[in-house]
């Protein structure tokens, strides 16, 4: 079934409404204010942005006391915060935590962490990644153990998005029954949460060990493609953020290239920039196409959804990684300043591309589902 | 064109019907039968009544297909050689043409009995065309022609030539230019093939000397040429950005997909392997992004804000053209040294009845891809200016008399 | 050893004669004359080649005939060729089947063929390919047949240079002692030759069928290591033909550049074009040390050389292909005509490219012995 | 410069040794002993005699090194914060300074005793150097200079800046500036870090608020700043364009084979092995070909043949400098989300202890080796234009004041 691939009247107001939130609190000072900050987020724009705009449960069922949109909606919003570089938890909590409750949790743990979710008052961490670098679920490789009705969790888990300002960390190990699903408190004895310095300073991740840690279990019968497809409803929520961040990276390359004279005339009118920026033009659009198709698609739960998800997480990380580097190159020597913002942008393209494993390695995984 | 009158879905149908009855494509020979559905007005129903049309909405024309299909196993659509006729030729003779034109050409064009071709490109001017330097000169009731044109598709089998060139060396070089319908038959006019890189010629060459035009066959005003050839190149260009294919895998996909399975095994090392599967992935995400960008293109056109993916599509297919078929040849390795198809000189080809042989064929064919119809480098500067706003480069061939803008 | 890569005013003069020779026997109608024809080349020249200027036994001993120079002269005169796209059976004879005679056959073998060689009056090919596709040593699998003293050939060579209009026919294939030459007659019973239709017109290749074809066997040992360095030779060798014919490609596209004029101006003044001939400079002149570097270490027997003839094969055939693909789009729609010579250095480079190997392959074959 | 005397490599060695017997670097610290040698006639041999130096060919200079690391196991090589006014500083002085100049500047050049900077770039004036718009201004003996320099290294150390400002604004770009030697201690000068993408400041922004200089500072002819700049932007380049290692897998293809050979076993795929391996032969074989292409250059000159070989490398390397290390990130993988060394804004690095953290340093560092020294694009210019002989572009900038050339 082809999918008619356009947005409503509603979704551009949407689109502006949230423009203009962003304009005002996610302006360039204060991203730079946030990033520079532990947490990496301000708790009452969060706050703000749950009570007021209902985007921290954007996806979450109204019976949750979400909004109850899909995912045509998230594209939106994604591209948006992507285009604004937003300093917040929004990737970490609304998208791969709700994911995870609604895809793979018990109705109580949804009832009560999609609740707090969408109210703005938790954020929440999924902790995944384990240090042998493996992003595919059979790379997860940390067994729980059970004395009687209690579990506990042992071992380490990497780059947990938010994992140091989480209120609930949802952690997934296997059993007896496959890949489940565990909730525990980051208060909890036996975890110690280690801030990682980040390569992308606009989003905060950390290192977890767990020692002994109690859990509880929230999810029945293994998880896998549960889970599975929690990680491609991610990434194609990531590409849209990436879509949206390499378009800030044209328009800025594109301004910059119309007012910056040198040799008397804009450095935009020379075929050497110009064409840099046609290119980017054409891969932003391709872009946009493939976040569409991904974000389309698991509106719609479209069979080829999975691939999809891959083809946008390769097109994406390679074009706002692209993008961001020709902005650089465009602006010359300030393009590489910290003064500039460009940098920044730079920095999240490289770490998003990396987040969920690289382009590549969906590209292998598109190769594997579509049989080449 | 005049606003079309409102007819409903069924009422066209019925007139098809009616067509049917009086000729059916079953039965009929194409230029018959297509002669009858121009006089039905059922060539082009977004054409004006009289001129093979009802003037109804170009969407409406898919309705006649439609009922035609229903009715009748053959159907007569067109002729590969009236492809430059109907696009280009029919809408510029209903614009600009006298009614004698339009009444004596249109008819012919549809039915295939006439075949156009387009004389704008020369040697001196390729993604200059303005520049062009054949030259008419006016004598008496008629223009004299001396010059030659190029990357002419289907001279050789045309009737009619829509020919643009110079009749004011004085003028800047977009105002000294007007436009002619050209006898393909007058004396002078020769027509040679042009051979490229498959062997093939999809093109010729025309030669035109002292060849004789009465000034009645001035499409436009006199020096208005370049804004009457305007409305054709547009139509060349839509034609030639096609966007991919309309479904997933398809088209060229499918082929490159095929060679990829029939590979032979053992050839490659696992590690080459990996790297050409890899290859074949991205030609594959290629295609499917140019797919779904052109579908998003009919959506955003459909909700009336028209994008810049259309202008995307051009630029970007040529390249991922040429980077597909060269991983098809690199997965064939050592075979692909050898071309089975053969370099024999030739105007028309045999389509190659392999999937290897589509291959190689297209390998050479997609070198093209980034030239014909707009080079690559033309289509970014369209792209930075037109789409993205970028500023032009300083001219120094414009408000100047065309005879002293230096040349080749 | 750092290897002084210069070439001497004598290696120069070479060049000029060299090239006053090919701008009179190669200039581009004969070359159109000869690529038209089944044999693919003028046996006038061939004769002319050899005794004038003895370059058929150009690198073959003195004691055999030939003149005695080595790499660094082959390295000139193969960019000459390269450059003027010659129709020659000069890889197949003078290089390939000169060193499998140096590397890998008895004496009296040497002495007899070589000497013709040299002489001019023999054409000879290589038969090692086979079907299978492969290039490596282990690939070639066709097996001899003894009875008493007499050996015999079954089986199929492939992509056999100038197969078709040899005078004699050097086959590889294997026997209780490992890997051997052997000596066919082109007129022997159970011999079939069959004339490829070549990509590139300029160079012929044949498939050979054996059934139980009489050969006679003229190495003594397992010759798999003398092979492999025959080959390494032979790709060293067709390294500085590449560059030459990159070289061509180059000069006539920067030449095109500065006459073509589209809007007033030549096409060289638009960064568009005059940045694509920067970037050809830049691989022509890459690709340059490359092949000079495979020669020199040829010539001076280093011990990297099986290492420089992988780097040469891989960063030569990247060049030419490129300089031509870009030289094609240079020149716009007369670029893909027939008339031009362009399309021809364009089929030239894809087949050089895939003839003993193509350039991913070398590079993985330089990671092997490199240590990656 | 005057011709080289002759003096034989014995007598110059036995001359080293008697600087010596003066002074050891062993027992003498870096400034004194570099006094002695400046004193000597040893700090530049190719130097006049009086001037540091003893009218020897370039060559030469080698030898003073190797007969000094003969004798002593300490080198006091060249200070860093030295290496402008060695390499710019002191030719233009010799060239350009006053008797008095070069009496009193070349010593603590030399020495390390006093710090010089360059300030030739704007903010406004990146590739094109010669549009800058910082303003001088005569009054009696004196200039008033108000402007804002930028990409100055070593600014906040040094004692003299290299000033090159506008003092005609009615003249062509070229022909209105003037080139100053800039007390850097003078009232007015302010010199602010600029903080880069890693957190460090390699450079400096230098405001300049109605600064007066003596007229005696002037170097060369008033207006005729930009051929004495000229000079020092040669000697620029040449430093930039580096060549890659000298040895067979060194330098950076070293640390990045040292990221490859460490890599987390298991964390990719075959398959994504096999294409990361080739990645890394492809940078392996880049910097190969920059080595090779650097030994046939010297080769070359040595025999009087100068080719391309030099020009191209600068562009190469940047290219080739990013791709390499984009690659060693792909292969840390996720590895890579963490930045150890952290961005605390900083003057000057302290060096990545591991190879990791060296490669994370670099993907970030290496941005900037396509813009500093001549952007990428800039050098496709004069490679297209100075070694292909391609023509320029129409310009607008030449020829006319200054004053009327737009800018930004």
């Amino acid at each position: 079934m082809p999918i008619e691939m356009s947005l409503t009247d509603e979704h551009e107001e949407l689109r502006a409404t949230l423009r203009a939130f962003l304009n005002e609190c996610s302006d360039e000072a204060t991203v730079r204010e946030q990033m520079s900050t532990e947490r990496g987020y301000d708790p009452d724009v969060w706050t703000q942005m749950a009570e007021q705009m209902g985007l921290a449960g954007l996806i979450i069922p109204e019976e949750f006391g979400g909004a109850g949109y899909g995912y045509v909606e998230l594209l939106v919003v994604m591209e948006e915060m992507g285009r604004a570089l937003l300093c917040s938890p929004y990737l970490s909590t609304a998208v791969l935590a709700a994911n995870a409750l609604m895809h793979c949790a018990d109705e109580k743990s949804q009832k009560e962490l999609l609740t707090e979710i969408a109210a703005g008052r938790m954020v929440a961490a999924v902790a995944h990644a384990e240090p042998n670098g493996r992003w595919d679920i059979e790379g997860l490789e940390m067994t729980a153990t059970r004395s009687g009705d209690q579990w506990t969790l042992s071992g380490e888990k990497t780059w947990v998005l938010d994992g140091g300002s989480a209120q609930v960390i949802l952690v997934l190990a296997r059993t007896d029954s496959g890949l489940s699903l565990f909730r525990v408190d980051p208060e909890a004895p036996g975890l110690r949460r280690e801030a990682v310095p980040p390569l992308d300073l606009t989003r905060k991740i950390s290192q977890l060990h767990f020692e002994d840690a109690p859990a509880e279990l929230i999810s029945a019968g293994d998880q896998s493609a549960n889970f599975e497809r929690v990680l491609a409803l991610t990434t194609a929520a990531l590409s849209a953020e990436q879509m949206g961040g390499a378009q800030w990276c044209l328009e800025t390359a594109v301004e910059y290239a119309k007012t910056r004279l040198q040799f008397g005339r804009p450095i935009g009118s020379y075929q050497a920039i110009k064409h840099k920026c046609a290119d980017m033009l054409v891969e932003t659009e391709f872009a946009r196409s493939a976040a569409y198709a991904a974000c389309f698609a698991a509106a719609e739960q479209e069979d080829d959804f999975l691939e999809m998800a891959d083809l946008a997480q390769s097109a994406c990380s390679e074009a706002f990684f692209h993008a961001a580097a020709e902005t650089i190159q465009i602006h010359g020597g300030m393009g590489f300043t910290w003064e500039l913002p460009v940098h920044l942008y730079f920095k999240r393209a490289k770490a998003s591309d990396l987040l969920f494993g690289d382009a590549a390695q969906h590209r292998e995984s598109l190769a594997n589902r579509v049989g080449l | 064109m005049p606003e079309p009158t409102p007819m409903d879905e069924e009422t066209l149908r019925a007139r098809v019907r009616k067509l049917l009855e009086e000729a059916h494509p079953e039965t009929t020979d194409s230029i018959s039968f297509r002669q009858k559905q121009y006089e039905h007005g059922l060539a082009w129903v977004h054409f004006p009544e009289g001129y093979g049309g009802l003037g109804l909405s170009p969407k409406m024309n898919m309705i006649v297909f439609d009922e035609i299909s229903k009715h009748s196993k053959v159907i007569h659509t067109t002729p590969p050689a009236s492809v430059i006729g109907i696009g280009m030729g029919a809408p510029v003779v209903l614009t600009y043409g006298t009614e004698e034109m339009k009444k004596t050409l249109l008819p012919k064009i549809f039915s295939g009995e006439e075949v156009w071709c387009q004389l704008f490109s020369e040697p001196g001017a390729g993604s200059d065309v303005a520049g062009l330097s054949s030259l008419a000169i006016r004598d008496g009731d008629e223009w004299i022609v001396n010059g030659q044109k190029v990357w002419t598709t289907v001279a050789h089998l045309s009737r009619w030539g829509m020919l643009l060139t110079r009749t004011d060396p004085d003028a800047p070089k977009h105002d000294g230019l007007s436009y002619f319908l050209l006898d393909m038959k007058a004396p002078g006019v020769e027509v040679r093939p042009l051979y490229q890189i498959t062997g093939e010629a999809e093109f010729n060459e025309v030669f035109l000397n002292d060849v004789r035009i009465p000034h009645a066959r001035m499409l436009g005003q006199e020096g208005q040429g370049w804004r009457v050839a305007i409305t054709t190149l547009m139509n060349e260009r839509v034609a030639i950005g096609g966007g991919g294919s309309k479904r997933k895998g398809g088209g060229a996909t499918g082929q490159l997909l095929d060679v990829w399975r029939q590979r032979k095994k053992g050839a490659h090392s696992p590690a080459q392997e990996a790297m050409l599967r890899d290859r074949v992935t991205r030609s594959y995400m290629d295609n499917e992004l140019l797919r779904l960008t052109a579908q998003r293109a009919r959506a955003s056109q459909k909700a009336g804000n028209p994008g810049p993916e259309g202008s995307v599509a051009k630029l970007a297919q040529a390249e991922i053209n040429k980077r597909m078929w060269e991983t098809a040849i690199d997965i064939m390795g050592s075979d692909a040294l050898a071309f089975e198809a053969g370099y024999a000189l030739r105007q028309t080809a045999g389509a190659p009845d392999s999937v290897e042989g589509i291959a190689k064929y297209q390998f050479l064919r997609s070198r093209a891809n980034s030239i014909e119809g707009g080079t690559s480098e033309i289509m970014r500067n369209i792209l930075g200016e037109r789409v993205l706003g970028l500023p032009g480069e300083p001219r120094i061939d414009k408000e100047v008399p065309w005879k002293d803008v230096p040349r080749s």
